[in-house]
């Protein structure tokens, strides 16, 4: 783990990357990376996130400044702008349920293929997919996902890298920091290690690739 | 009182004591008002929360502390807070003893969509996919019509949120219990016919000889 | 969550019952569960666990009260009592390797009717199974377990049923208590509703069934 | 210095400052005692613990406090617990750096058998099969040879552990490195000639020029 500049972490990161964003509807988003990447202008992301949150929120700021060519998300319904871009075809959306969606994302991060589930079994959401019946169920097969970054929030970080979260901010980002080849963490406080106890640590440190110095 | 609130009290009555609950937005979010004060319900936020409370005294809201509409919320005491993929394996698992979800149409099989319509609002499935595949019981809260035509119908016309069928429909019309692929109508409003409620209902439905007066 | 004497408790568990019992070596084991199960003389029980720890310690107490016709489970070498049973006919054992374990019992309780493994493919654990080629990599599908009951061992519980665990006892206790139709749950210490933080419950109570007194 | 400490001497040179390793039982255990003192590794317990400490003082060891064989030890500052879910989501999705595994037999290409022999010994694989197919590099730590037959064969008799190669044996003979299907000796211990290898060896061995002596 290495603490990096604000600007320095976010410098990493091409056009053209894949990106996991934690968050729900705002809340758990590293608000500070994102308007560092929308500063720096970058283009073409794939973003893989909950939700497109609202417009200057969030995922929400990264769909206003057109920094997304591709949206893997659960819902958009709250950001008009999201839904304008996708129906103009300026960015694609791909929309997976939300608990297909954390497990697809849990899979690539645990070294698992995918996961049978039967959610969207008889629904759009089946088309192009394995159906696999064991027992007599059917399920679709629904495959991992992975991404070159994890841009992550916790509420406390230690100087090894360590993450914890607090209450509904924690959401995808301990899921989403398994998944990624590079992980960025900011945290509301770095604190010194020993600090967080070895029960409270969602995400431990040699996870992490990064974390944003204060 | 108002249709919501006809819809929202009725649901109220299927509550027991500790059951996990999971409220959609919209009418089933105004269930949790009308909980009767002498059971303890758990409710669940698929955001990562199990003990929601209500909204926080002025100056007393956490920018952690939110509703799956990223909305301050409170925490009662004996609260959990957990990340998506455990919020999701309690939906999915089986574990949710009741969903109340709002819904565009429900067929005459219990089929829900409540999605989206295409070409014109398309805003994702969010938890709605898993919460009727995987929860114990899943009840509908919705209008009984809109626009002046049904959304109980005979067959959905748009895209399905699950095969798997709901449990009821609660409307301000009447209450309808979907059972073995038919519809039967169950309870009518005060006030409402059972002639009422076929005329404003596309469906076929089942007609009970004990058709009651919805409890409010 | 209703709170249950001891013996109340696993009067509720018939013979044949499929039990998940957590612990690793023993430590996590809810031993007085064990302890009760061995004196009531239950018999022909599946357990699902990591191991079968030692002759007189968690699982093993189960092995030599021969209280067990089925064993699936990672590890039984620290066990001769287990490998005399084995070899001997009286117990079936199913080794799984512990990752593919894990990951059948979650899927067990999270909905999922299986996952995709790489662990296994090309050794004697993918006969039978079903093999899934996904970009290219070969995958074994691995399909959920269930059990009747889960016996579980926490650290701390309040008087709703949050479970909280402490360090390497924690182990298998949060996965196992979702994949059972019933949990039974023993803790350390038993605190008032609100002792324990929000984010450190790993088990919610409308999870657990029944709560042991002290 | 007897065979075993040769083996995990030479091992704990493959270190490295922020490493996330998990040791195998027997000799592979040995390797934390020689990790040099300017370096910090991250030890993982796949009974659910990074920041594996020694063992404890006398009277402070605490019973949920363990390594994988169920014995004390401690927890050094920035520990982390977790559940085995956890635990083999970092094995198998590949966050382990480095992986020390004891060994049975390893065969010309790499492949790993070291959890039966059947008919004799049925102990189950645990985490090694996991171990082995997750982690970014696996070394096997093992004495070259078992009853004067080599344990580096041309064909694993034994049942693999994984298909997935291994790059490491460290023996306390030779290290040898597995790529692209060949095994090449890279060193000698210190006193043993490559003669002397290629004599306790029975799988086939590629000389380099440049056959280096093991540093301690």
């Amino acid at each position: 783990m290495k603490t990096v500049a604000l600007r320095q972490a976010v410098e990493m990161i091409p056009d053209g990357a894949i990106l996991m964003v934690g968050g729900f509807m705002g809340v758990g988003t590293p608000e500070r990376v994102v308007d560092e990447i929308v500063r720096q202008g970058k283009r073409d992301l794939t973003v893989i996130a909950n939700d497109t949150a609202t417009p200057g929120v969030g995922v929400g700021k990264l769909v206003s400044s057109k920094s997304i060519s591709k949206a893997i998300v659960s819902h958009i319904g709250l950001n008009p702008e999201t839904q304008r871009q996708m129906m103009d075809g300026e960015m694609a959306v791909e929309l997976v349920p939300q608990g297909t969606l954390i497990e697809r994302i849990r899979a690539g991060g645990c070294g698992l293929g995918g996961v049978l589930t039967q959610t969207g079994v008889g629904t759009v959401v089946e088309k192009d997919k394995q159906k696999i019946v064991v027992k007599g169920t059917e399920y679709l097969l629904e495959t991992a996902l992975h991404a070159d970054f994890a841009l992550v929030h916790a509420f406390l970080a230690d100087y090894v890298g360590n993450l914890s979260y607090a209450l509904t901010a924690r959401n995808f980002n301990p899921v989403v920091a398994m998944a990624a080849g590079t992980v960025i963490a900011n945290a509301d406080h770095i604190v010194p290690t020993g600090v967080i106890a070895p029960d409270h640590v969602a995400t431990p440190g040699p996870i992490v690739d990064y974390l944003i110095a204060n | 009182m108002n249709a919501q609130a006809i819809i929202a009290k009725r649901i109220a009555r299927e509550l027991r004591s500790g059951m996990l609950v999971n409220l959609g937005i919209g009418i089933p979010t105004m269930v949790a008002s009308y909980v009767p004060g002498d059971i303890h319900v758990f409710f669940q936020s698929e955001n990562g929360l199990i003990g929601t409370g209500p909204i926080p005294e002025q100056g007393m809201a956490h920018p952690t502390l939110t509703d799956a509409g990223g909305h301050p919320v409170t925490a009662l005491p004996g609260a959990s807070s957990f990340d998506s993929a455990m919020s999701f394996a309690l939906i999915r698992g089986g574990h949710l003893d009741l969903t109340v979800l709002g819904g565009l149409q429900v067929d005459q099989t219990g089929r829900l969509a409540n999605w989206m319509i295409p070409g014109k609002m398309i805003p994702g499935m969010g938890g709605a996919m898993d919460l009727v595949s995987g929860a114990k019981r899943v009840i509908v809260a919705m209008q009984h019509t809109a626009k002046g035509r049904s959304k109980i119908v005979g067959k959905c016309t748009l895209p399905l949120t699950s095969t798997r069928p709901v449990d009821m429909v609660v409307s301000e019309l009447a209450v309808i219990i979907f059972h073995n692929g038919s519809a039967t109508l169950s309870e009518t409003a005060p006030g409402v016919s059972v002639d009422d409620v076929i005329a404003a209902t596309q469906a076929q439905l089942k007609i009970p000889k004990d058709v009651r007066e919805m409890q409010l």
